[in-house]
């Protein structure tokens, strides 16, 4: 079972979708327990994977090939790196707890639980693929139900029309959950399709041969190959973890999205991007990264800098949490532009970091909107005399925002901007560090404003703390963000694995080894 | 382990049990009592273990050490925790555990009329602020003081906005973690530049003088914000709107110590660097001597001995600039009990008349006779009246400065004067004179609001003591001699004293004194709290509403631009599609007919 | 008379239809230049046919004329409908797509 | 020797299938269709395919001529045999045909080798029958499927009831409903 435990964590909620869609929508309480079955899976599988991980031996383990198109060098290749482990317990702690999340949906549940079953299995493929074609194919499983989860099951908002494209505005009508989930459909496909070209691109000059992730590692491309397949896959994966400017989906497209889609988006989808971006852009193209890397770390910069300052003016709770993804997967990227050992750690870490924290966030902002019905931060207030639990957990997960020690988003944010800084990046880590204190502002005035002052006045007679299944959620995933604040050697160490054979090939084509050391 | 490090291990876990027992078993803390109880054990198991070691510590051993990697990252340790035991943390973990216990005893009463579930989580609160606070002080290097550091932020936001219902207290408590963490981006940046310069997080390193200068400076940027010095001191008067012992616990006997502490920590480096030890002793002395003039015109006796606070800050500050390391944490270490002292001694008074305002209260002294001779003690040992703990510190101050420069000298001499008159002022109007009708029912509070006073009077009497053994413990040889400064300064404490009582003391109150006037007005102008409002409301909210409006209609407009194009372009192109088939075979034929062309021309 | 003599009139026979399926409006004076064009093709097969030897082209014609067949019948059947649905069976008509 | 009766049935084919296209009249343009295709049949005869002649006389002028004429006769509302069938755009048609015709009469006289004699001897029925029974079965299996397919769909299609103004409406619901919102 061991040597098949990735592909048990893979088809585990395929097989509960396919489950799902063959039992009666009447059935609502086996839908939800087939579901959280298959999570449940998926997720102890991920800790077992984890947990034996042999840290010492690193590289790929849990080799599983089954060819598919021998002639064209395609299979489907499993195996667990060093990062492997930790993203996939991030992956299945999320959907666990965006399952129970979403326990008291009331539409088309049956639809609901399968699409997010499906998207799910994407997202465990897109960790564990070995061959790139396939890494694509579980990239668009993962992308494309989004459309449909957001466009049925999301929420509709108003967004005032204004500036110079305010036909467009009337037009598409913005806020519309039709439009959050076409914008945000539109803009990743049209980065896969920047993806597709890189991927035909590296597959025929590498001999047109396989697909194989290690064999491509090999091939040693074209200076100006790499040089113009690079910002392909940079911006293409880049969409998806919202590198500027093509993050304008994430904040309307989280807004609509329902709370479990939310939580999977912020929480994992958006990480697939910057682990694109890290395992097939700079492993593949060393020459490439070495040149973009300038522009990679300055858009990063801006990235944690703007989000955070656009999301100091939002007063819709979801666009707030929305630009604050924004603003840390720019830690991210920072972090692997950075291209040294700690750079590319803390990206790793703050992906399962960040994952954690905003899965909270929207689980707890969901729950907010669930019993108060408005996303309205200056109509908020008072709120923690009725719900202390959610105001606890709120807070929590504002400090692992802000960088607190003690909480898994200081590890990652230090460590990145140890890296920046020992490369001598410092307006990189001027920029991360700024953004973190704006950071500090913004969430503790919505935290202020939602559940601190007066009791809550009287539009709001139905707010009642979070409930059992909600409960499971929220203590599973604040646990995890001070478990990784406290020891992040819990997956540190995997992390640091992982990144010691990828960053190797990532500087292959430096003179001098950077890896081991900062000075 | 060895015992020493037993001890300390004792006094950084306990109380995190306490708090992780609390978080987790919420029925304990929603029914109040079984919080507190729990919460006093610990932080008594904490300060008993912090005795012993203190103890184990006087015998002179060197330091000593236990850590486990933390963060490895490319096959090399990144960063460790654990424990480090020396004479500094030692004493720093006494008067931490000690203080502490006192005030958390002292809550058992303040508290007593708070709802079960708020006095569960005070309490909870209270845990993981000691926790906090000795893995400050246990640090064995600047990153976990930096966790620490931050974590005692946190803990003094959530206690300052514990009346969270209050809105002048959610504020109150956001702009304190603002303002802290804003001046702790300078502790960030400095350890980075340290690790980058020394490979390490240690406090021994070497570096060059500029990089010293740089990272001294950066250090004590966060120290201005942690220890509420001009011009990051505004959060402090605010944060009186939390609990009394929380004020008398966080802000004035340890959290913002932790700055002062922060510099005896990483003393070998501020060594190093000249220029930032000027800086230090200038902007300390001034900003004593500023918060002395604003506490002069407070009303409200809790804001009184929150610039006192700043003020006596100053002092410490001014004296690590003067190079005076022991002088500077003695200072602290006395004013520790002397301020937590005053402030119990204000809590209870509050208590008592249910106002903070001097007017308020008078005449309190016969009916409350304990609190009000604690007060004195306090305020005399806060004036530095010879004898009292606060004159050894005071005078090992002094003399430091009026080696290193005229002007701070002066500078103290003048605060010295101030603070006996503003604390005479204080002491007259609320404890002499007439009763006013709020005081009139005044009565002494239970036994566990009396302990911790008796037991801080008596420090703050016999402290000074101590003052040997401790510089003896911090590796200094010091014996206690009146140089002419201090005498100075003494003489300066009188008039102070002697001031106040022929303004204040005799019979009903008078108005200011016409120099107080002009400091009234510069109070009420509120000009550094105004800078920063403006700050933040006409620059940065304006700078991100600015940019949110460009994300949202020029950003995210252009790609709803593209899109609109897209339609456009075809509606544009529809009427080529005219639905009639002839029209169709009429393109195929003439496709067909160009490509023979071009397949001809070719 | 010779292949290219053959080929030509196919093109002509074939230009002829394409002429008809412009200018009709009627569905079934439409299928009947597609019958024309379809002609013109079984033609050529035929002439290679006879002027390459071998049963290769006829056999294709015959596939051809199987198909054309099939073609007439479905078409037919499409005009019916049409006429059905439109009381017309002007081609013109079918533009509701286009709306 | 063979050029005679070719260029008869030529100029046969050729002049009928200008009546198809030109033909005012349906039922006349059918009937002209009919005298095409029995010039093409010639053809067929004098190219040696007389089996694909005979088959094409039975077929397409004994079947789709049938047919053609019961469609035209069951869709229109006609006078008699009088079905008048309009026709537009005859300058546009006419440059286009002739321009197509042009280009594909150069390309073939661009070909070389189109003057030989022909190669061998006209392929016989019996050969015919073998190439299709044999290399060709897969090709003639598949054409009789598609025929049956043809046969069922034709049914289906022309059985169907009138759904005309319900299914137009429908159709015409979320394109008004595009237009709206594109305006």
């Amino acid at each position: 079972m061991n040597e098949h435990l990735l592909s048990i964590i893979v088809m585990a909620p395929a097989l509960a979708a396919l489950v799902v869609i063959l039992l009666p929508a009447t059935a609502r309480l086996a839908i939800r327990v087939v579901s959280l079955t298959g999570a449940a899976i998926s997720l102890a599988g991920s800790v077992m994977a984890l947990v034996t991980y042999d840290r010492v031996a690193s590289g790929h383990q849990r080799v599983e090939t089954y060819p598919i198109l021998p002639k064209l060098g395609i299979s489907l290749s499993f195996a667990q790196d060093g990062w492997g482990g930790p993203l996939l317990v991030l992956t299945g702690v999320i959907i666990f707890a965006g399952v129970l999340a979403s326990w008291t949906l009331k539409t088309r549940d049956k639809e609901y639980f399968s699409l997010l079953l499906i998207l799910v299995a994407g997202v465990f493929g897109v960790f564990v693929s070995q061959d790139l074609l396939l890494f694509f194919l579980f990239y668009e499983v993962a992308v494309l139900p989004m459309y449909l989860l957001i466009g049925i099951w999301g929420s509709s908002h108003e967004v005032p029309a204004d500036g110079p494209f305010k036909a467009a505005w009337t037009l598409f009508k913005v806020g519309d959950k039709g439009y959050a989930a076409m914008k945000l459909t539109l803009m990743l496909l049209v980065g896969s399709a920047a993806i597709m070209i890189a991927i035909f691109a590296l597959y025929v000059k590498s001999g047109a041969t396989s697909f194989d992730l290690e064999h491509l590692a090999q091939t040693k491309y074209d200076r100006s190959l790499q040089i113009w397949v690079f910002p392909l896959v940079w911006l293409g994966f880049g969409t998806l973890s919202g590198v500027f400017p093509f993050h304008t989906w994430s904040p309307d497209g989280h807004a609509s999205a329902p709370t479990a889609v939310s939580m999977l988006h912020a929480g994992v989808l958006m990480k697939l991007g910057a682990f694109g971006v890290m395992r097939i852009g700079m492993v593949l193209m060393p020459e490439g990264t070495q040149f973009w890397v300038p522009v990679v770390g300055a858009v990063a910069a801006l990235n944690v800098l703007y989000g955070a300052m656009c999301a100091m003016s939002q007063s819709d709770l979801k666009y707030i949490v929305a630009y604050s993804s924004v603003s840390h997967m720019g830690i991210v990227m920072l972090g692997a532009a950075t291209l040294t050992p700690e750079g590319w750690n803390g990206a790793v870490f703050q992906m399962v970091a960040h994952g954690v924290m905003t899965g909270l966030f929207f689980a707890l902002v969901g729950i907010v909107y669930d019993r108060s019905h408005t996303r309205s931060v200056p109509q908020m207030g008072g709120f923690a005399t009725v719900m202390p639990g959610v105001a606890a957990f709120f807070t929590l997960a504002c400090l692992s925002s802000l960088g607190l020690p003690g909480t898994a988003g200081f590890v990652s944010e230090f460590v990145v901007f140890l890296g920046a800084f020992s490369k001598g990046h410092y307006v990189w880590a001027t920029a991360g560090i700024l953004g973190a204190f704006v950071t500090a502002i913004y969430v503790l005035r919505a935290t202020r404003a939602i559940f601190w002052g007066e009791g809550p006045n009287r539009d709001f007679h139905e707010l009642t703390d979070a409930r059992t299944t909600e409960w499971g959620a929220l203590v599973i995933l604040g646990t995890g963000l001070v478990i990784l604040g406290m020891w992040p050697r819990v997956i540190f160490d995997h992390i640091d694995a992982g990144s010691a054979l990828y960053l190797a090939k990532a500087l292959a084509s430096n003179t001098v080894a950077i890896f081991g050391g900062v000075q | 382990m060895t015992p020493p490090l037993t001890y300390a291990a004792v006094a950084v876990f306990a109380p995190v049990a306490a708090a992780l027992v609390l978080a987790v078993l919420y029925p304990l803390r929603k029914k109040g009592m079984p919080a507190a109880v729990l919460t006093i054990a610990s932080s008594s198991a904490a300060f008993v273990s912090a005795v012993l070691l203190f103890i184990d510590r006087l015998q002179g051993a060197p330091p000593e050490l236990a850590t486990v990697p933390w963060i490895q990252s490319g096959s090399k340790v990144l960063a460790d925790v654990g424990l480090r035991v020396d004479g500094a943390s030692a004493s720093m973990l006494v008067v931490v555990t000690l203080v502490a216990l006192m005030v958390q005893v002292f809550s058992l009463g303040y508290m007593h009329d708070e709802e079960p579930p708020a006095f569960g989580r005070y309490f909870a609160y209270h845990a993981l602020f000691l926790f906090s606070m000795n893995v400050l002080v246990i640090a064995p290097n600047l990153l976990q003081l930096f966790a620490g550091w931050e974590l005692v932020g946190v803990t003094s936001y959530l206690l300052i906005g514990f009346y969270f219902k209050k809105p002048s207290a959610a504020r109150a408590a956001v702009k304190a973690f603002w303002v802290t963490k804003f001046a702790d981006m300078g502790l960030l940046f400095g350890l980075l530049v340290l690790y980058v310069a020394s490979g390490s997080f240690g406090w021994d390193a070497h570096l060059e003088p500029a990089t010293a200068t740089l990272v001294t400076l950066l250090f004590f940027f966060a120290v201005v914000g942690k220890s509420a010095q001009f011009p990051l001191h505004v959060w402090l008067p605010d944060a009186m709107e939390g609990p009394t012992p929380v004020s008398a616990l966080l802000h004035a006997a340890t959290m913002v110590a932790a700055g002062v502490y922060l510099v005896v920590r990483a003393n070998p480096l501020f060594e190093q660097s000249e220029f930032t030890r000027t800086v230090m002793l200038y902007l300390g002395a001034g900003t004593a001597l500023f918060a002395a003039l604003l506490a002069l015109v407070q009303t409200d006796i809790k804001k009184v001995l929150a610039y006192s606070t700043c003020s006596q800050l100053g002092y410490m500050v001014s004296a690590l600039g003067a190079g005076s390391m022991v002088g500077g944490f003695w200072h602290l270490t006395t004013h520790a009990f002397f301020k937590a002292l005053l402030f119990l001694a204000a809590g209870s008074a509050i208590h008592a008349v249910h106002s903070n305002e001097i007017g308020d209260m008078g005449g309190l002294l016969k009916k409350m006779p304990l609190t009000g001779g604690a007060f004195i003690i306090g305020s005399l040992a806060l004036a530095g009246f010879p004898g009292f703990s606060g004159f050894f510190s005071k005078d090992m101050v002094l003399e430091a400065v009026e080696h290193a420069g005229k002007v701070p000298f002066a500078l103290l001499v003048a605060t010295a004067f101030l603070t006996a008159f503003y604390m005479g002022r204080v002491v007259f109007v609320a404890f002499f004179g007439a009763p006013s009708a709020r005081a009139a029912h005044a009565h002494e509070p239970p036994w566990s609001m009396r302990l911790p006073l008796v037991v801080l009077a008596t420090l703050s009497v016999f402290g000074g003591a101590f003052t040997t053994p401790f510089a003896a413990l911090q590796g200094e040889e010091v014996h206690f001699h009146l140089t002419g400064g201090a005498a100075l300064a003494s003489l300066f404490g009188f008039a102070g004293i002697g001031l106040a009582f022929f303004t204040y003391g005799r019979g009903p109150r008078h108005e200011a004194p016409g120099a107080v006037a002009f400091v009234e007005r510069m109070s009420n102008s509120h000009a550094v709290n105004r800078f920063y409002e403006v700050l933040f409301h006409r620059v940065a909210l304006v700078v991100s509403d600015a940019l949110a409006w460009t994300d949202r209609y020029i950003v995210d407009g252009l790609i709803n631009a593209v899109g609109y194009g897209a339609l456009e372009a075809g509606r544009r192109a529809r009427p080529l599609q005219t639905g009639l088939v002839p029209d169709y075979v009429l393109a195929a034929v003439i496709g067909v007919l160009g490509l023979a062309f071009w397949s001809a021309s070719s | 008379m010779t292949l290219s003599s053959c080929l030509v009139l196919a093109s002509a026979l074939f230009s002829i239809g394409i002429y008809g399926l412009l200018t009709r409006r009627q569905a079934i004076a439409v299928l009947l230049s597609v019958e024309l064009m379809a002609n013109a093709a079984n033609l050529v097969f035929a002439s290679f046919g006879h002027f390459r030897g071998g049963p290769t082209g006829q056999t294709f014609a015959l596939f051809a004329v199987a198909l054309t067949v099939a073609e007439v019948a479905v078409g037919l059947a499409l005009v019916i409908l049409f006429y059905r649905s439109h009381g017309d069976t002007q081609v013109d008509l079918a533009r509701e797509l286009r709306q | 020797m063979e050029s005679i009766p070719f260029g008869l049935a030529a100029l046969v084919t050729l002049f009928s299938a200008l009546r198809v296209v030109r033909s005012p009249n349906l039922v006349h343009a059918a009937l002209w269709l009919g005298l095409a295709l029995l010039g093409t049949a010639a053809l067929f005869a004098v190219l040696g395919a007389s089996f694909l002649a005979g088959v094409q006389v039975l077929l397409y002028i004994g079947g789709v001529m049938t047919l053609t004429l019961v469609g035209i006769m069951i869709t229109r509302r006609h006078d008699g045999l009088n079905v008048p069938a309009e026709s537009i755009g005859h300058v546009r048609a006419g440059v286009v045909s002739v321009a197509l015709f042009a280009v594909l009469a150069w390309a073939i006289s661009a070909t070389p080798g189109l003057d030989a004699a022909p190669l061998g001897p006209d392929a016989t029925t019996q050969d015919i029958g073998h190439a299709l029974v044999g290399t060709h079965v897969l090709a003639f299996e598949v054409v009789s499927m598609l025929l049956l397919a043809a046969m069922l769909g034709a049914i289906v299609i022309a059985r169907r009831k009138d759904p005309a103004p319900h299914a137009v409406t429908h159709l015409h619901v979320p394109a008004t409903a595009v237009r709206e919102a594109a305006e």
